[in-house]
């Protein structure tokens, strides 16, 4: 670059002599190392910080954003997915794919798969079901020897639901605490969800 | 790989042989991904020459992609070490083409986050910088382990807050996505007060100690013509005698309401950048308790939760957002066309200006000031490469 | 057959007591540096991580030994052994009770101020034959750095030499068992600190550690060894380490005169030498490191000057007991 | 020195120039031919004193083609310039203004990286973020997300 003009040591020594002060009268020295040795003494009988993962596991706070997983609903004890694939439309990082099973009743997901090695934990897909499917759990142990295990199916979701504890957060409870605090809004969430699914599905086309 | 004129430098050594080290992406004083490719003469650096990228994500097209309800978790990603500062700017650029108000509570848990996270970004660099100036056998890790005992007190706050740790998507256009959680003000305030006391204990394993003062003052000196020019901002500019702070020049979400000192130093060098962010740590924690004590009731966020991926929805134009995060000024140029998504956003990360001004002031310096240089720009890699 | 068979038992002895000793003084550096940083330091490996030490030996035993191609091999391979065998050497003339020791030299610490200071030829054959550029740049600190730290260092540690007025380290411990040197009223607390000081400087500890200065030359002379070299350079630095804090215990502590029984003195002089090895510790985790040239001019301009004037001091003292008859 | 004092004071020097009315909370916006795009910065950092370069980048309009956006800054008086200058339709060049401000000089290298805007009289144009082999400028909006490009080698 040679417009730009470059720094020479000379430059870089007015400076510095410019601005170094002290350094020179012994009872400052002496006072500052003193008392930098007194602060690492005086840690020496504070307890230590470490705490030993394997044998005790640190508390959770109730909000944690853990492993991904899918429940049950509660009365009716059968899949709680409805397959409408919001999650599916709002997971920046387009990890979940579902496929919808049409039925007469209610719908189900034929598929859930969930790549868990791409997921952000952003609790994105958490807070737009519409019936509390998809949560959180308290827990992050997901160390696999291989990265095809962390390819979740929807059984392998419903096992890791039913085996932590899990956390506060659910699609309800979340839009609750968001949304002003108007009066029980009306609750329609299967046609606001199929409507809100069809602008979206052409706009997410993300390979 | 050019450097500098050879004519142009004076050095002390009559022409001796010059030796091009790397100080490479893998470097433990790096910072992360970043490759200095250092031509030497002895141990005085003669030229320098910035090789990044390393970390480039495509932020910019990747947020042509992804709606305003989903990009914040991922803004976070730029300045990872100060996640909440970057999603505001994202969110506040939003907000102000859609003239989209944010209720008063949102307002402050905004504040009260980002001065936390502004707190635990420069324990961050304390830590990392006396790691780089002591060594990791040395004192430089006693430091560097105080720093990261107080950081992980916030960091539980934030988890406790939101679920995540490091990167929260806790911003959103219109407000916020979470409250606080019963009994959170209480252990805020004691965190506050323990993190206060222990910062008077590392001023006193610092303060004019003859060894730390030997190796950062009058190191890295950059004038004020120099900063502006390049436009460095934030802790840099006001260490070389810029007084010139976003939260005061224009008061953004309600930062009016508090009282807070803007630290100012005027030598310029590394011992400058540290007297003002010690001093913004102290700064920040009164804001934070200032914050606690005046917040108000009320919603969170101006726009009913959030129930599907294209909810909110832009109207046409353009604005540019300015944030005083962690490192300096974090902008965000976002052009919306109307739709979910936005057309075009350009991300100003802070710590990109602040690298660029490296090539000016390193040459002349020895090898262990550049280590020195590097740890008080605290340059953050997810924001120069985004 | 006794006496032959005593000249190689007790060195043989003695030298793998040291080495016992050097296993077992890492582990507690790191259990005292991990409570001053408030952590706890090795605990996996044994009770408490008692057995850390030896995980460590045998790892490094069973580490591949990388060499480079473009090394300089015979200087390469024979470094770590020139680097080690001084560090080994000085612990030869310390006596570790009246009789007890290798060979009390009546030139004993001129013998170990001159083999400490061979060790540098090691290092500097390392930093030069692993054929690397940190190396190179951390080889030429490193000569620097020792050779201007030996002289305040022989000159701190002959002010007690005056005091006892002899060479032999046994002679030394035994003047002292009146008062420790460190007691005398001005000169013994400035020559410990000036011994301490140039002990820290001497062997490239924090913060004068510019030698394997991470933050800049990544591991410094060491980058390029691995496996069982690399042990034997890390057993020679901290053989190093311990022979000096035995050695200042000895010239400053009075080495095993202490309250007990007589057969208690070995003990004394062990504790004595931990304490001055913790005091180096201690020293190593509370402070920055400094660069080279400001290392240099701290050397040059401030300790030399300062040990010269203190030897003179301690000249006038000695003239005035001897002419005064104190 | 107050935005309206600013924007009289374009207008005056820079008659070609259109400058958007003034918005609540907007800076003074100025758009400018590109051949008036160095005189510009030349008189916004020597006249209107706005000495801090906040930061440069450029638009990709589809089929209006590229627009060239810088911003600066006069940190005592806060006032924002927001200068931009369209490229017109197929150009891909405009005059680098590295000479006036030194943190041009990695702006003008990404917005070459992204956009294949080629800056004249930059001293050393060449790619910072992507790798010196990379073919195509991702920003473009013809560089379509879709396109099977092994992005990872």
């Amino acid at each position: 670059m040679a417009g730009r003009e470059v720094q020479t040591v000379q430059d870089v020594r007015r400076h510095r002599d410019a601005r170094r002060t002290g350094g020179t009268d012994i009872p400052v020295i002496v006072r500052t190392i003193l008392s930098a040795m007194r602060m690492t003494f005086m840690n020496l009988f504070r307890k230590p910080v470490t705490v030993h993962y394997p044998d005790k596991t640190r508390n959770y706070p109730d909000r944690y954003r853990g492993l991904l997983a899918l429940v049950y609903e509660k009365d009716t004890g059968e899949e709680a997915c409805i397959g409408c694939r919001l999650c599916e439309y709002v997971c920046p990082p387009a990890v979940i794919k579902v496929e919808m099973l049409k039925s007469e009743k209610r719908n189900y997901a034929k598929s859930f798969t969930l790549e868990l090695y791409a997921c952000e934990f952003c609790e994105l897909c958490v807070q737009v079901c519409p019936t509390d499917a998809i949560v959180m759990m308290k827990s992050f142990d997901m160390p696999t020897t291989d990265r095809r295990e962390l390819l979740l199916d929807k059984d392998r979701l419903h096992t890791i639901g039913l085996s932590f504890e899990q956390s506060w957060a659910t699609g309800n409870k979340l839009r609750d605490m968001q949304g002003p605090p108007k009066a029980a809004r009306p609750v329609a969430h299967a046609p606001a969800a199929a409507e809100a699914g069809k602008p979206a599905a052409e706009g997410t086309t993300v390979s | 790989m050019s450097i500098a004129a050879p004519g142009r430098v004076e050095v002390d050594y009559a022409g001796s042989e010059r030796l091009t080290m790397n100080m490479g992406p893998q470097h433990p004083s790096a910072h992360g991904v970043f490759r200095a490719i250092l031509t030497l003469e002895g141990e005085t650096v003669v030229g320098v020459d910035a090789v990044i990228g390393y970390l480039h994500r495509c932020h910019e097209k990747l947020s042509e992609t992804l709606t305003y309800a989903q990009y914040p978790s991922i803004a976070s990603k730029t300045d990872y070490v100060a996640a909440m500062t970057s999603e505001f700017a994202y969110v506040r650029a939003a907000e102000q083409i859609g003239k989209i108000e944010v209720p008063k509570r949102a307002q402050y848990l905004r504040v009260i986050t980002s001065e936390l996270q502004r707190v635990a970004s420069h324990l961050l660099w304390l830590g990392t910088w006396c790691l780089d100036l002591g060594g990791a056998l040395g004192g430089g890790a006693t430091i560097f382990l105080y720093c990261i005992r107080e950081r992980e007190l916030i960091l539980d706050l934030f988890e406790s807050l939101v679920g995540a740790r490091l990167l929260y998507g806790f911003y959103q256009v219109g407000g916020v996505r979470y409250d606080l959680p019963p009994g959170w003000a209480k252990t805020c305030r004691e965190t506050v007060d323990l993190i206060d006391s222990r910062i008077t204990e590392y001023e006193r394993m610092l303060e004019d100690n003859p060894f730390f003062m030997a190796r950062v003052q009058g190191v890295g000196y950059i004038s004020r013509e120099l900063a502006e020019d390049v436009g460095i901002a934030g802790p840099l500019l006001r260490g070389s005698g810029v007084n010139f702070d976003l939260r005061r020049a224009d008061p953004y979400s309600s930062y009016d309401d508090f009282q807070f000192a803007v630290p100012v130093e005027t030598a310029g060098d590394c011992f400058a950048r540290y007297r003002v962010r010690m001093v913004e740590f102290r700064e920040s924690l009164k804001i934070v308790r200032q914050a606690l004590d005046g917040l108000p009731e009320g919603p969170i966020s101006s726009r009913p939760g959030l129930k599907s991926v294209a909810q909110t929805r832009i109207p046409k134009g353009e604005a540019y957002a300015r944030v005083e995060g962690a490192r300096g000024e974090v902008g965000c140029y976002l052009i919306a066309d109307g739709s979910a998504k936005p057309y075009r956003m350009k991300w100003r990360g802070a710590s990109f200006s602040n690298l660029a001004v490296l090539p000016h002031i390193i040459p002349g310096h020895k090898v262990a000031d550049v280590v020195a240089i590097m740890g008080s720009v605290d340059p953050v890699f997810g924001e120069v490469d985004r | 057959m006794s006496e032959s068979v005593m000249l190689v038992l007790v060195p043989f002895i003695v030298m793998n007591a040291v080495i016992g000793i050097v296993t077992y003084v890492t582990l507690l550096e790191r259990k005292f540096a991990a409570r001053m940083q408030s952590r706890i330091g090795p605990y996996r490996v044994g009770p408490h991580g008692l057995l850390q030490p030896i995980a460590d030996a045998i790892k490094l035993m069973m580490k591949e030994d990388v060499v480079p191609t473009a090394a300089d091999k015979p200087v390469y391979n024979l470094a770590p052994i020139v680097f080690l065998v001084p560090c080994m050497f000085i612990f030869a003339t310390i006596p570790f009770a009246p009789g007890l020791g290798v060979a009390d030299l009546n030139i004993g610490i001129l013998f170990f101020l001159a083999i400490s200071s061979m060790e540098i030829v090691g290092l500097f054959m390392a930093g030069w034959g692993s054929n690397n550029k940190y190396a190179l740049l951390s080889a030429m600190r490193a000569v620097n750095q020792v050779i201007s730290y030996d002289l305040p260092f022989i000159f701190a540690s002959l002010v007690p030499v005056l005091l006892a007025g002899s060479l032999q380290l046994g002679d030394i411990a035994a003047a002292q068992s009146g008062l420790w040197f460190v007691f005398y009223p001005v000169i013994g607390q400035l020559a410990f600190i000036a011994f301490i000081a140039s002990t820290v400087a001497a062997e490239n500890r924090a913060p004068f550690d510019i030698l394997e200065a991470e933050s800049e030359l990544v591991a410094g002379f060491r980058v390029e060894y691995s496996g069982m070299k690399f042990a034997l350079i890390q057993l020679g630095e901290y053989t190093h380490v311990l022979g000096s804090s035995f050695l200042g215990a000895l010239l400053f502590l009075g080495a095993w005169s202490g309250p007990g029984p007589e057969w208690l003195g070995p003990v004394w002089f062990l504790i004595k030498a931990m304490f001055v090895f913790l005091l180096v510790t201690w020293v190593r985790w509370s402070f920055v490191r400094i660069r080279v040239d400001q290392i240099l001019a701290l050397s040059w301009k401030a300790l030399l000057p300062m040990t010269l004037l203190l030897l003179l001091a301690t000249a006038f003292v000695v003239v005035w007991r001897t002419s005064g008859g104190a | 020195m107050t935005p309206a004092q600013a924007r009289t004071l374009v207008s005056e020097r820079f008659p070609a120039a259109q400058i958007e009315p003034p918005a609540e909370g907007a800076p003074v916006t100025v758009t400018v031919p590109p051949d008036q795009w160095f005189a510009l910065a030349r008189f916004a950092k020597d006249d209107l004193r706005c000495r801090f370069f906040s930061f440069l980048s450029a638009v990709d309009w589809k089929d209006q083609g590229l627009e060239v956006v810088a911003r600066l800054d006069h940190l005592d008086d806060r006032v924002g310039l927001m200068m931009k200058t369209k490229l017109g339709p197929g150009v891909s060049a405009c005059p680098s203004i590295t000479p006036i401000f030194r943190g041009a000089d990695w702006m003008e290298r990404e917005a070459y990286d992204m956009f294949g805007i080629r800056f004249e009289g930059h001293p050393d144009l060449r790619r910072i973020l992507l790798t010196d082999d990379w073919e195509g400028h991702p920003l473009l909006k013809s560089y379509a997300v879709d396109t099977p490009h092994p992005p990872y080698r």
